[in-house]
């Protein structure tokens, strides 16, 4: 029974930090229909700007998050307007551009941090422990702000006219366009939305785990199984999703070791989407 | 299994049903259209008529009640099953393959049916009326509108259907391109002896063509018989009329 | 299409002179010595330092004029290539360095590079000198393929044994990656420590993990007295003890494979925190011939040495081969050189004296062994690294 | 008249793809320089894992199955080339037939999934066959693969040397080729109509399953093939050599060099494995010149390679002809 609960607030845990990652990925795939191969290279990037606000600037930590935060939203809004703009409606393109972009992102991380592991500590330590259980703080605060961050992300898109723009465009782009919402204005905005969350992500959970150049592949392949399994571009879908992924992996890791327990979760994932094409929150394929 | 255009068959519904989830968009629904007969369907939108059209085509399965063709049920069979028995449709918007060009999108529809060979033959005279044989080469997108409408007309047609599902022929056509969907309701009825079924809202082409007609509202059928009859019904004014748009969108 | 052909043959075309072009121009003598290794990807590091070690002891021949080969001074440079830590990355370096006709190759680093590379190297005629900690690093149908630091089943078994002594554990978990680079390094510690009387079983986890939370439940469940974290990555094995500590978890934490120990350090948060840790040193570092080794390589390359120890038995194994290229007096016969190797006394002048081994564990003896050291921090005190003998129980 | 030209076209793209094999097999004689040799190989075995992904991009499906099938064929190959016999045609008909029969239950299964479903669902299926492979240690040889494979033979012939392993490679990228032409030729209509709007191919009758299930057994014996070709060249099936990621990569390949003509896959693939293997040399900076490189031809090449070519092409020869026009987006789509 303990050991039950104990690795339901691990999956927890591992949720929240999963759900905070697919909030991006599923806002870009949403509004622009782009998967975006360079998401965990926003998330280093965001762990190596708060590192360096830290460590070279002197900077607080919450100041070196804000900085990470501005600084991925402002690259995501540059490299929207410069290259996915052209190519919005072509899939394998933007692909493309974002796969180029992700490895011109970890190589420059490369060259300008070195390859080993960043010392980029959190600044809280210690867990609270109770009942028999314990939960680290940093979880916590990770938890927490995951909570803020699709509150945040929910009063974007539900009470403000950017919110409106945003999910006419994801509905259903000709008629958003036909309403005179413009997709060029607000494309890189969006953009900038979500790899600002990434690089929120990057500075408040690299500090957690690991912060190294390579970081970027296994967060990429988390977020994107999350999404899909949460169905196309819905937040919700996405959020309930994580904690979904969350806990099927931290019991089959705790239950059947870690190679048998991925295992285990990428099967469940396999036949969740067989028995339901579209993932959990699915609307029917949003073009037929 | 015969594919080719030469049996006819009649269409006919027996209290079929249609829930998504909690909605429920059309019930009961139960009529028979005979090979070379027209049935036109009616009601403002939303009453369910293009799913009807789904649900019949086999591109959504019904929840209740049998569908039927000549003898054999047919009930809930995928589309391309549907199809290559003889029950084809068209779309309301229109739907050709843009890419392609005219020639290669009629050579799909007759190859993809399997009803290839001499049917080129069959189609020519129609393709003539229909404004379509002089540009045979060009990109199909490159066609206007209606062109592109009578194009997908076309290609339904060319499957040499035993029932034709046509969703809002006329709609976003011109006058004077009206005239054409006539030809080809004609065509298919008479030269193919076509079960054909027909939604439409322009109120002149049903008064024009339908023996008899049936009006669908919230789900449910609320009249049906000859078109000036039904047409005149004070409920069916009421439920459809009323609010004066006789006309396509 | 035409204009697609055309661009084909031009590509082909173009790629000839490019790659012809690299052929070494024969003026002087010019000794090309090979580096192959990851240079991106997670494994970046290990393949930094093993080109800085090779760089490192061809700048120290150079300083002198050159390597004396037959009658001639050679002039010894390191040419690099990215092997991505992958089978055929590794295959496809020792073609090209095959077409610079460079014999001598420091590296491959991991398993699946030592597994690719073996016999095509063969086949081209090169020696390397690889780092993988596979259970087939090297093999006796490959005598071209040297081994640059003793392995697992060289310095798990005393490493164990002494383990034992210091903290009296009962029972331990290794815990690895469940690829090759983790396999083949934690069934051996298991196997070591099992030797000695400890119960030991073997985790393994998805490489590519960021959060080892669950790993580390699983590990608590079996509530062992240690847990050694073996070849996990230097990330990986910091993420580990700091998680490990903060379950409450109070046993040992070993590392028996790889580096990693000042991360491991940074992460938990000190010495204080890390309380009982201990670790294998690919070579003894507190040694003063291994300490000096930085300041040389300080002064010589004019910046700091990589902040990892793979780079000594790089720096080792450089000048031995080195070494036997002047004493076979050819370029370019790496048979003869081979030959040279073996016959050489295994003497380095910072890790001072060695010994080929490897006929037990790979029925070759080309593995090129120091003695090893310790780390130990006691009772969250570092006490530093001792040496430990690894001379083969024969 | 459209179809004659079109086909004229494609068989001349069809022809290339073919001599380019030849070449490939012919430059043992050429060249001896090693480095050539490995890199034509390997552009050989990404053309093989390029045209596996082509096919599926036919159809408007992006698989991210190839490493998957390219495992399977090589641990087939590998398995009977040691227990079985080293003929290489058996050794290919079985790294060809094993995937392609594992592909049919697994396609009846996943392919009515569409878009970026398809594609998590082809990753994920990658994912669990690395790990089944580090599980079933008593088959595969868990993660340390199998090692001391012998070289495949043919009349007595023993294929050893880097050479000779060029040219088997060479041999079944020519197979692979004919496979991809014939499939893609054959299946042109119906792969164009299901690639564009498949809702209304299923209303005119064609039954969408049964040609998607083609393309997905065909793609994954084609992977089998590349998956060999590499085992061969390395004589060591190892997992590493089939890692997920790896995917992207086939993809790229694919993508760049255009998807419009069957010459995409290997313009594709020249360039990009050419272009890595010089960049290897230049140390730890390889990937961002790589990831700069699929920048400027995403950015300039619109429609891959091949079909940026093809589009210069038609503009220039046929300005005025609707004829050119029509077939030019065809290829395009």
């Amino acid at each position: 029974m303990h050991g039950i609960i104990s690795a339901g607030i691990i999956g927890i845990g591992l949720g929240a930090q999963y759900a905070l990652l697919a909030l991006g990925f599923t806002l870009i795939f949403g509004v622009l229909g782009v998967v975006n191969f360079a998401h965990g290279g926003f998330y280093v990037l965001g762990g190596y700007v708060g590192y360096w606000a830290v460590s070279s600037a002197g900077l607080p930590y919450p100041v070196a998050v804000l900085a990470a935060v501005v600084a991925t939203a402002a690259l995501g809004y540059l490299f929207e307007l410069v290259f996915v703009e052209r190519f919005v409606d072509e899939q394998l393109a933007t692909m493309m551009l974002t796969v180029g972009l992700y490895l011109v992102m970890s190589t420059g991380v490369l060259a300008g941090f070195g390859p080993e592991p960043a010392d980029f500590a959190f600044p809280v330590t210690g867990s609270w422990h109770g009942g028999g259980f314990f939960i680290p703080w940093a979880n916590l605060i990770v938890l927490g702000v995951c909570v803020l961050a699709i509150a945040a992300v929910y009063l974007v898109l539900y009470r403000t006219d950017l919110g409106r723009a945003l999910r006419a465009l994801a509905d259903d782009r000709p008629v958003a366009r036909a309403q005179g919402i413009r997709p060029h204005l607000l494309f890189p905005l969006a953009f900038a939305l979500a790899t600002g969350l990434a690089g929120l992500t990057g500075a408040v959970v690299t500090p957690i785990l690991t912060l190294s150049p390579h970081v970027g592949d296994s967060v990429l392949a988390t977020s994107f199984m999350v999404v899909i399994l949460g169905g196309l571009g819905s937040v919700t879908g996405s959020t309930v999703a994580a904690f979904v992924v969350g806990l099927i992996e931290a019991y089959s890791d705790v239950y059947l070791g870690g190679s048998k327990g991925a295992l285990a979760l990428f099967l469940l994932v396999l036949l969740i989407l067989i028995a339901k094409p579209s993932g959990l929150f699915g609307r029917e394929a949003r073009r037929a | 299994m015969s594919t080719g255009g030469t049996g006819a068959a009649r269409l006919q519904l027996e209290g079929v049903s249609k829930r998504f989830g909690g909605l429920q968009v059309f019930k009961d629904i139960t009529f028979e259209i005979p090979p070379g007969d027209l049935l036109g369907v009616i009601g403002p939108n939303g009453a369910g008529k293009t799913t009807l059209i789904n649900v019949i085509s086999g591109n959504l399965p019904p929840t209740q009640g049998r569908i039927l063709l000549g003898k054999q049920n047919v009930t809930g069979k995928p589309v391309y099953a549907m199809s290559r028995m003889g029950v084809v449709r068209s779309f309301q918007q229109t739907n050709v393959f843009r890419n392609a060009s005219v020639r290669e999108n009629l050579a799909r529809a007759l190859r993809f049916s399997g009803a290839e060979g001499g049917s080129w033959r069959g189609i020519a005279e129609l393709l003539e009326a229909l404004g379509l044989a002089a540009r045979l080469e060009e990109p199909a997108e490159k066609l206007p509108y209606g062109l592109q409408k009578m194009l997908g007309l076309m290609m339904a047609y060319a499957t040499s259907p035993k029932v034709l599902l046509l969703d809002e022929p006329a709609a976003g056509l011109e006058r004077r391109e009206r005239a054409r969907v006539d030809a080809l309701i004609d065509h298919a009825r008479n030269a193919l002896g076509c079960a054909v079924l027909l939604v439409e809202h322009d109120m002149e082409l049903i008064r024009r063509i339908c023996p008899r007609i049936m009006v669908l509202e919230a789900g449910s059928v609320i009249a049906a018989g000859a078109p000036d009859e039904v047409l005149s019904r004070p409920d069916v004014i009421e439920a459809y009329l009323g609010p004066g748009d006789s006309e396509g969108p | 299409m035409n204009a697609g052909i055309r661009f084909c043959l031009l590509a082909t075309v173009a790629a000839f002179p490019f790659v012809l072009d690299a052929a070494p121009a024969n003026s002087g003598c010019e000794l090309k010595l090979g580096m192959i290794g990851p240079l991106s990807g997670a494994a970046t590091s290990w393949g930094v330092a093993l080109r800085s070690g090779a760089e490192f002891g061809a700048a120290e021949v150079n300083k002198t004029g050159g390597l004396p080969v037959g009658a001639e001074k050679c002039k010894v440079s390191v040419v690099s290539y990215d092997s991505k830590y992958t089978a055929d990355g590794a295959a496809a370096g020792a073609n090209y360095f095959a077409s610079q006709n460079v014999k001598f190759i420091i590296g491959p680093v991991g398993s699946p590079e030592a597994t690719g590379i073996k016999p095509v190297a063969q086949r081209n005629g090169q020696i390397t000198f690889s780092t993988a900690y596979a259970k087939n690093a090297i093999e006796p149908q490959f005598p071209l393929a040297f081994h640059e630091l003793s392995g697992p089943a060289t310095w798990a078994p005393p490493l164990a044994k002494a383990a034992k002594e210091k903290f009296g554990f009962q029972s331990i978990v290794c815990v690895a990656p469940n690829d090759q680079g983790g396999t083949d390094i934690a069934s051996v510690d298991a196997e070591a420590y099992r030797a000695v009387g400890i119960k030991a079983s073997e985790e393994y986890y998805q490489r590519g993990t960021t959060n080892f939370a669950p790993i580390i439940q699983r590990i608590l469940n079996q509530n062992p007295d240690a847990v050694d974290t073996a070849s996990s990555p230097p990330g990986d094995a910091a993420t580990m003890a700091k998680q490990l500590r903060e379950a409450g978890f109070n046993g040992v934490i070993g590392r028996l494979g790889g580096p990693g120990t000042a991360e491991i350090i940074r992460a938990v948060g000190g010495v204080e925190k890390l309380g009982n840790f201990y670790w294998l040193e690919i070579v003894s570092t507190d040694d003063p011939g291994v300490k000096a080794l930085w300041e040389e390589y300080k002064e010589l390359m004019g910046q700091p040495a990589p902040d990892n120890t793979l780079m000594i038995p790089a720096v080792a194994s450089s000048r031995l081969l080195l070494k036997a290229i002047s004493k076979a007096g050819t370029i370019d016969d790496a048979a003869k050189v081979a030959e040279a190797l073996r016959s050489l006394p295994v003497e380095d002048k910072n890790l001072g004296k060695g010994e080929w081994t490897g006929q037990k564990i790979y029925g070759i003896n080309q593995e090129l062994s120091f003695p090893v050291g310790m780390g130990l921090i006691i009772n969250g005190k570092t006490v530093g690294v001792q040496k430990i003998d690894t001379v083969e129980a024969r | 008249m459209t179809g004659r030209r079109r086909g004229r076209l494609v068989g001349a793209a069809e022809i290339t793809a073919l001599l380019l094999c030849v070449v490939a097999f012919a430059t043992p004689w050429l060249t001896h320089n090693l480095f050539v040799l490995s890199v034509i190989n390997q552009i050989l075995i990404a053309t093989m894992a390029a045209y596996s992904v082509h096919v599926m991009l036919r159809m408007n499906l992006l698989s991210f199955a190839v490493p998957a099938f390219m495992a399977m064929g090589g641990f087939a190959g590998a398995l009977v080339a040691k227990h079985g016999g080293t003929n290489v045609l058996l050794v290919g008909g079985v790294s060809f037939l094993v995937p392609a029969l594992i592909a049919l239950p697994l396609g009846i299964l996943i392919l009515r999934l569409r878009g970026v479903y398809f594609v998590l669902v082809t990753y994920i299926f990658s994912e669990i066959l690395q790990l089944l492979l580090f599980e079933t240690p008593h088959l595969t040889g868990g993660s340390n693969g199998i090692s001391g494979i012998p070289a495949a033979t043919f009349l007595a012939q023993s294929f050893s040397s880097s050479a000779a392993v060029l040219q088997i490679a060479a041999g079944l990228a020519l197979v692979a080729t004919v496979v991809t032409a014939a499939l893609c030729q054959w299946c042109e209509q119906p792969f164009a109509a299901i690639d564009e709007n498949e809702t209304l191919a299923a209303s005119l009758g064609l039954v969408i399953w049964r040609f998607k299930a083609l393309g997905f057994v065909v793609a994954a014996g084609l992977a089998g093939l590349a998956g060999l070709s590499l085992v061969l060249m390395l004589l060591t099936a190892h997992p590493s050599s089939f890692s997920p990621l790896s995917s992207v990569n086939y993809i790229t390949y694919a993508i760049v060099g255009g998807r419009a003509s069957i010459l995409g896959p290997a313009v594709g693939s020249a360039l990009l494995v050419f272009a890595g293997n010089i960049f290897s040399s230049q140390g730890e900076y390889s990937p961002g010149f790589f990831g700069v490189l699929i920048l400027l031809v995403v950015f300039i090449a619109r429609g891959g390679i091949t079909g940026a070519v093809h589009t210069l092409w038609s503009r220039r020869r046929k300005q005025p002809a609707s004829l050119a026009a029509s077939t030019k987006l065809q290829d395009l789509a």
